[in-house]
């Protein structure tokens, strides 16, 4: 079982590769927004998959659990911005 | 056992390859966020659901304990995922984002 | 400048790398770094310390004087970030914008006071025009509460799993951050003031202290926990355990309340009005 | 520690940071700090640092970009480079 | 109760800087007060300690209770009991003198300054008294990180130069860590006579080598050694005067006696001086900063900025001492780390009651200045004549010291930039004396009485410089003690002599 | 082909980080936006918190949490024995706790500068600022 979860690491952290693609060439501001918010929900679960490859799942948990809490808290700031200045490319 | 959760995870990671492929494809905002919204928040709750199945293997209550804690972050992340989505849209519309129509020239 | 960066960039790189040249191999268990100070951590810190998580017991007590240090850091930004842009209240009446909620009228009006009273059918609009989002503000009304009892779940749990008071106190000050985003800054601060959570980052950083202090009041040198088995009538070993969970709760609080501190003089530029 | 894992994000990481200090705004580099943060997080968990990770989950991912965009909107968005 | 003084005084300041704090949430005047209390008891203990060292040579404190390679340890030596009496002097001294002058500028966040200040004492007594080398970086942050703020509230440009040294100050203290980082992953250990005494092993070893440059470009860059001391003058130019007074003595020479500590007791002489071909390449840098740093001082146009780069001379000449590999120069190091505290605190406080009372520190502004603040100007020339090297000041006899070193260890540039210097340094004292004495009264600044009225600065302000000028007197008669009694112990016999 | 692996996986870690280190740098010394200088500057803390983590790690170890059932007696801990070869290195992790710590109260305060400067010279371009500087 362990290789096959180490297989799906490896193949979502492939899936990161797509979504970093388009956080960094992400034509306006908000693309970028929706490819690091992918990127952190695959992030955290590859950090339960960890979890499960040391064997030691329960210490993981609370890392994923506070991971996608403040990913959230981020990314609302990130959209709030857009909310209070107006204008997609500059002021 | 072993087999649901294979399955489910499989689920889910083709979930999340449609997600990511989305992103990558779909040619304006408003459409890559319908990937973003509906296949990565599908695909991590059923990855972290066969997760949360796989660790009650060995029933104890810590690990239903853990069980309970994963189911956690299923619910949160049903929850902050769509609301997430929601304030990009929003930022969207405010900055003044025009949705993509297919142009003739 | 540029070229000036590369020259500088690659002389260090170059230095770096034939340095490592004698590191040992990544991950190999030979390294003198596994083998001088760290196998007594490993091996007696259970016993010594009662406590499972070893980065917490090396952290608030073998090495805790760093940690007292590093909670007076984060202090000190927070201090600073209120000496640098914190602007004094003034008495001239600012225009504020108020919408009846029902109706959607906006009106104009001309204030002096910090914060206004709550009213039942006006909401206040920032200068921006922005009220508050409706989907967004239920949502995080709910996780608001989530976030705090996991925050304190963190501060408290820190022994057994990974966490501790910095992480918990992250997570706490960003349930006040998430509060002031998707409500308004003036409910955040409305929840708490600034005097209260000024005064609160330094309570935070006087517990630790004050424990230490205590120690060495008891008889023992600072911060040696082992003294605070007399006033707590339990042996050495778990009055340690005891001593670092005050601790943790001290970084905790102070932690908490400097990233509020930090946060609303940045997003108001230092006039507590109006934030992100 | 899972090397394989590791040397895929280790060579993620680089090019998030190479992303962050090229892009020509400020708000998408305080974006890209984040997510350079998020790998980051996730490479000490690979290499088995839980409260590294924690805490970088917390601040690097969480309060530090808040931070940057807070002071990004009450700044400017404008870079030339 | 004085096995306790290593930490006492630390924590007293610490604890103080927090019961600040919350004071000045709720009674602004009880602030001065407890800081002026936590200082004095920081100034008692530390020459408490002084009298322990000269008895006991070393002594350890155990903080925690756990044995020094697990736990975080003390360690108080001569070196380090001479700069902790200077470090707590110094700060208790500028603190009493410049209390008008804070009230003037920061009467709304009175509470916040008081505390970062007390906070930067704190974490320059620690990084003073520390015997760990990570617990020397936390330190180091925190004067690091409380010196932005309090720099940044100045006048005019102070915020950017203040968001400069932000930059460069992090790569600094960034460069230190990884420092350490190396020291630590071929040894193993964070204590520092636990790393010495595992070095000697490993002298052949690159990433010793690494480490060792590493650190000390890290630290040069914090004591604004001349190639990397772009973000001094601004800084220190700007700051509030009551500032500047407090972080020009202190700071740079913290960090040298960091760099002194290091060579020391973490590498040892005998790896620096005898492994490493170093020693040359940094004594003329160190010539070179000095020359530079007496050549921009002649060309700036206000006092503070000129005093910036007499500073950056003065860190040449101590580094230079340091590495010229010798007793006599390394004495004269130390010996001038306690002395140029005391001058450049004295000018500095000099340059604080002008400005106090003139508003501006340009070279116009003097004019007359004899006859309007005739104490002031008599400090200031103490000042002056003590960094020229006139004999019954201490700047002598340091100075003496180091040329006699550069002699030994035939370093002739050396010594000719020394005496250049102290001639460059002549001519700008004295052009500011001609300036103060000559010139006569501008009339613009708002009085036009043509007869000058003595218009001194409030006695507060003016007795602390009087005894500062005094002192430096003092520690030039007693020089010879100071070298027998605490400077010699603590240089290694491997120095030679 | 397995050697060629080991040795890649034996160094570069440490490569990475003195690449991150190098771009960090590089960010600091030649970009010239005051923020941007702000993020180069994380990038170069984050990389020194990469090398020392990468001390701290060790092979066929577990992490440094002891492994023991949740409220079961005290004395059944102490009687097994703890090898330190069983778990990774703590100390590492406890100096970059303290190193994050520091980083973050850092972006703070470099942040409340930038406004400050900002709020003065309404840019954070820092040759537009000099010209400023100059013009007066």
């Amino acid at each position: 079982m362990d290789t096959f979860f180490l297989c799906c690491g490896l193949y979502l952290s492939f899936l990161m590769v797509l979504s970093l693609y388009r956080a960094i060439f992400g034509p306006t501001v908000l693309d970028r927004l929706i490819g690091v918010n992918a990127i952190g929900s695959k992030t955290a679960v590859l950090l339960i998959l960890i979890g499960f490859l040391y064997h030691r799942v329960d210490m993981f948990v609370d890392i994923a659990l506070a991971y996608a809490m403040l990913n959230f808290i981020a990314i609302l700031a990130a959209s709030r911005y857009f909310q209070k200045r107006k204008g997609l490319f500059g002021e | 056992m072993d087999l649901i959760v294979v399955f489910l995870i499989i689920c889910g990671l083709i979930f999340f390859t449609g997600g990511a492929v989305g992103i990558l494809r779909f040619p304006d905002f408003y459409s890559r966020l319908h990937p973003a919204g509906k296949l990565d928040t599908g695909g991590g709750l059923l990855i972290l659901v066969a997760l949360a199945l796989f660790n009650l293997h060995h029933f104890s209550l810590s690990t239903l304990l853990t069980g309970f804690k994963i189911i956690l972050i299923v619910v949160f992340v049903f929850l902050s995922s769509p609301t997430a989505i929601h304030g990009i849209v929003d930022a969207g519309v405010r900055a003044g984002l025009g949705p993509w129509t297919k142009k003739k020239d | 400048m540029r070229i000036f960066g590369i020259i500088v960039v690659i002389l260090t790189g170059a230095l770096l790398i034939y340095a490592m040249g004698d590191f040992p191999s990544w991950a190999d268990p030979a390294s003198p770094a596994h083998n001088h100070v760290s196998p007594r951590y490993i091996e007696k810190s259970l016993e010594q310390t009662s406590v499972p998580n070893l980065v917490t017991a090396v952290l608030a007590d073998y090495r805790g004087y760093d940690t007292m240090f590093e909670t007076a850091v984060i202090f000190a930004a927070g201090v600073v970030c209120f000496f640098l842009l914190r602007i004094p209240r003034k008495d001239e009446p600012t225009v504020r914008r108020y919408r009846h909620t029902l109706t959607g009228i906006t009106i104009s009006v001309k204030e002096t006071r910090e914060i206004p009273p709550v009213l039942e059918e006006f909401e206040r609009i920032d200068t921006l025009w922005t009220p508050p989002d409706l989907i967004i503000k239920t949502c995080c009304r709910i996780l608001v509460p989530f976030l705090q009892l996991f925050g304190l779940y963190v501060i408290a749990h820190g022994h057994h799993s990974p966490g501790g008071g910095f992480q918990g106190g992250v997570i706490l000050g960003a349930s006040m951050i998430l509060l002031a985003i998707s409500h308004d800054l003036r409910t955040a601060i409305g929840r708490m003031s600034e005097r209260v959570h000024a005064i609160l980052c330094s309570v935070g950083v006087f517990i630790f202290a004050g424990t230490g202090a205590l120690c060495l009041v008891l008889g023992l040198n600072f911060l040696d926990y082992g003294a605070l088995a007399r006033i707590l009538h339990v042996d050495p070993v778990t009055a340690r355990s005891h001593g670092i969970l005050i601790v943790e709760i001290g970084v905790g609080l102070a932690v908490m309340t400097a990233m509020i501190w930090i946060y609303n003089n940045i997003s108001s530029k230092g006039k507590y009005d109006e934030g992100l | 520690m899972i090397w394989q894992l590791d040397l895929a994000i280790l060579t993620l990481v680089v090019v998030a940071a190479i992303g962050a200090i090229t892009i020509k705004d400020l708000l998408g580099s305080a974006i890209l700090f984040g997510a350079y943060s998020f790998m980051m997080c996730l490479l000490w968990s690979i290499m088995g640092a839980v409260d590294v990770a924690f805490t970088e989950a917390s601040v690097g991912a969480g309060v530090s970009t808040i931070f940057f965009v807070a002071a990004v909107f009450r700044t400017t968005r404008r870079t030339k480079d | 109760m004085s096995q306790h003084y290593p930490v006492l005084l630390v924590t007293v300041p610490l604890l103080s800087a927090l019961l600040i704090s919350i004071v000045g949430w709720l009674n602004k005047r009880f602030c001065f007060p407890i800081a002026v209390a936590a200082l004095s008891v920081a100034a008692y203990s530390s020459v408490g300690l002084l009298f322990r060292v000269l008895d006991e040579k070393v002594i350890l404190y155990h903080l925690g209770g756990w044995a020094p390679p697990w736990g975080i340890a003390y360690s108080v030596d001569h070196l380090s009991a001479l700069v902790l009496v200077v470090v707590s002097v110094v700060a208790l001294l500028n603190l009493i003198a410049t209390q008008k002058s804070i009230e003037q500028e920061f009467s709304e966040k009175i509470g916040a300054f008081y505390t970062l200040y007390v906070l930067l004492v704190t974490g320059l007594l620690g990084i003073v008294v520390t015997g760990d080398v990570f617990n020397l970086y936390v330190l180091l942050e925190i004067t690091a990180l409380t010196s932005y703020g309090l720099i940044a509230m100045g006048e005019d440009r102070a915020p950017l130069a203040s968001l400069n040294y932000v930059y460069m100050g992090t790569i600094g203290a960034c460069l230190y860590l990884l420092g350490i980082g190396y020291l630590y992953i071929s040894t193993g250990s964070l204590n520092m006579a636990n790393i010495s005494s595992i070095l000697p092993g490993l002298y052949d070893s690159k990433v010793v080598l690494a480490a060792f440059i590493i650190c000390m470009v890290g630290v040069c860059l914090k004591m604004a050694f001349f190639p990397l001391h772009a973000w001094l003058p601004n800084a220190y130019t700007y700051a509030p005067s009551a500032v500047s007074s407090l972080v020009a003595p202190l700071m740079t020479k913290v960090m040298i006696y960091v760099m002194i500590r290091l060579m020391l007791t973490v590498f040892t002489p005998e790896f620096i001086f005898s492994k490493l071909a170093l020693s040359n390449t940094v004594v003329w840098l160190a010539v070179i900063a000095i020359f530079m740093g007496a050549v921009l001082a002649l060309g700036a146009r206000d006092m503070k900025k000129m005093l910036c780069y007499v500073i950056i001379a003065e860190v040449g000449y101590m580094v230079g001492g340091a590495w010229l590999g010798n007793r006599a120069g390394m004495t004269g190091a130390i010996l001038h780390i306690a002395n140029d505290a005391l001058m450049t605190l004295c000018v500095f406080l000099a340059v604080g009651n002008i400005v106090y009372k003139v508003r501006g520190y340009a070279f116009e502004d003097l004019k007359g200045m004899f006859r309007k603040m005739p104490y002031t100007m008599t400090g200031l020339v103490a000042g002056a004549l003590s960094m020229i090297g006139v004999p019954p000041t201490c700047g002598f006899f340091s100075k003496w010291y180091l040329i006699s070193g550069g002699i030994q260890a035939g370093q002739y540039g050396f010594v000719a930039a020394l005496v250049f210097s102290s001639l460059i340094n002549a001519v700008l004292f004295f052009r500011i004396i001609e300036i103060g004495y000559y010139e006569p009264f501008r009339a613009d600044h708002g009085h036009e009485s043509s007869p000058v009225r003595m218009a001194e600065a409030p006695l507060t302000m003016v007795v602390p410089l009087l005894i500062v000028a005094g002192g430096l007197v003092v520690m030039g008669v007693y020089t010879g003690d100071i070298v027998t009694h605490i400077i010699e112990p603590i240089i290694p016999p491997a120095m030679g002599n | 082909m397995p050697d060629l692996i080991s040795s890649i996986v034996d160094y570069y870690n440490y490569l990475i980080y003195i690449t991150l280190m190098m771009i960090g740098l590089y960010a600091m010394i030649a970009k010239k936006n005051l923020v941007k200088k702000i993020v180069g500057m994380n990038i170069f803390q984050t990389a020194i918190i990469l090398f020392y983590v990468s001390i701290g790690a060790k092979k066929g170890a577990t992490i440094p949490i002891i492994q023991h059932g949740h409220g079961e007696g005290a004395d059944e801990i102490t009687s097994s024995v703890i090898k330190a070869a069983e778990y990774i290195n703590p100390l590492p992790h406890v100096l970059m706790l303290t190193a994050i710590v520091v980083a973050v109260a850092t972006l703070g305060v470099a942040l409340a500068l930038a406004i400050k400067v900002y709020n003065r010279y309404e840019t954070l371009e820092e040759d537009e600022i000099l010209a400023q500087i100059r013009e007066k």
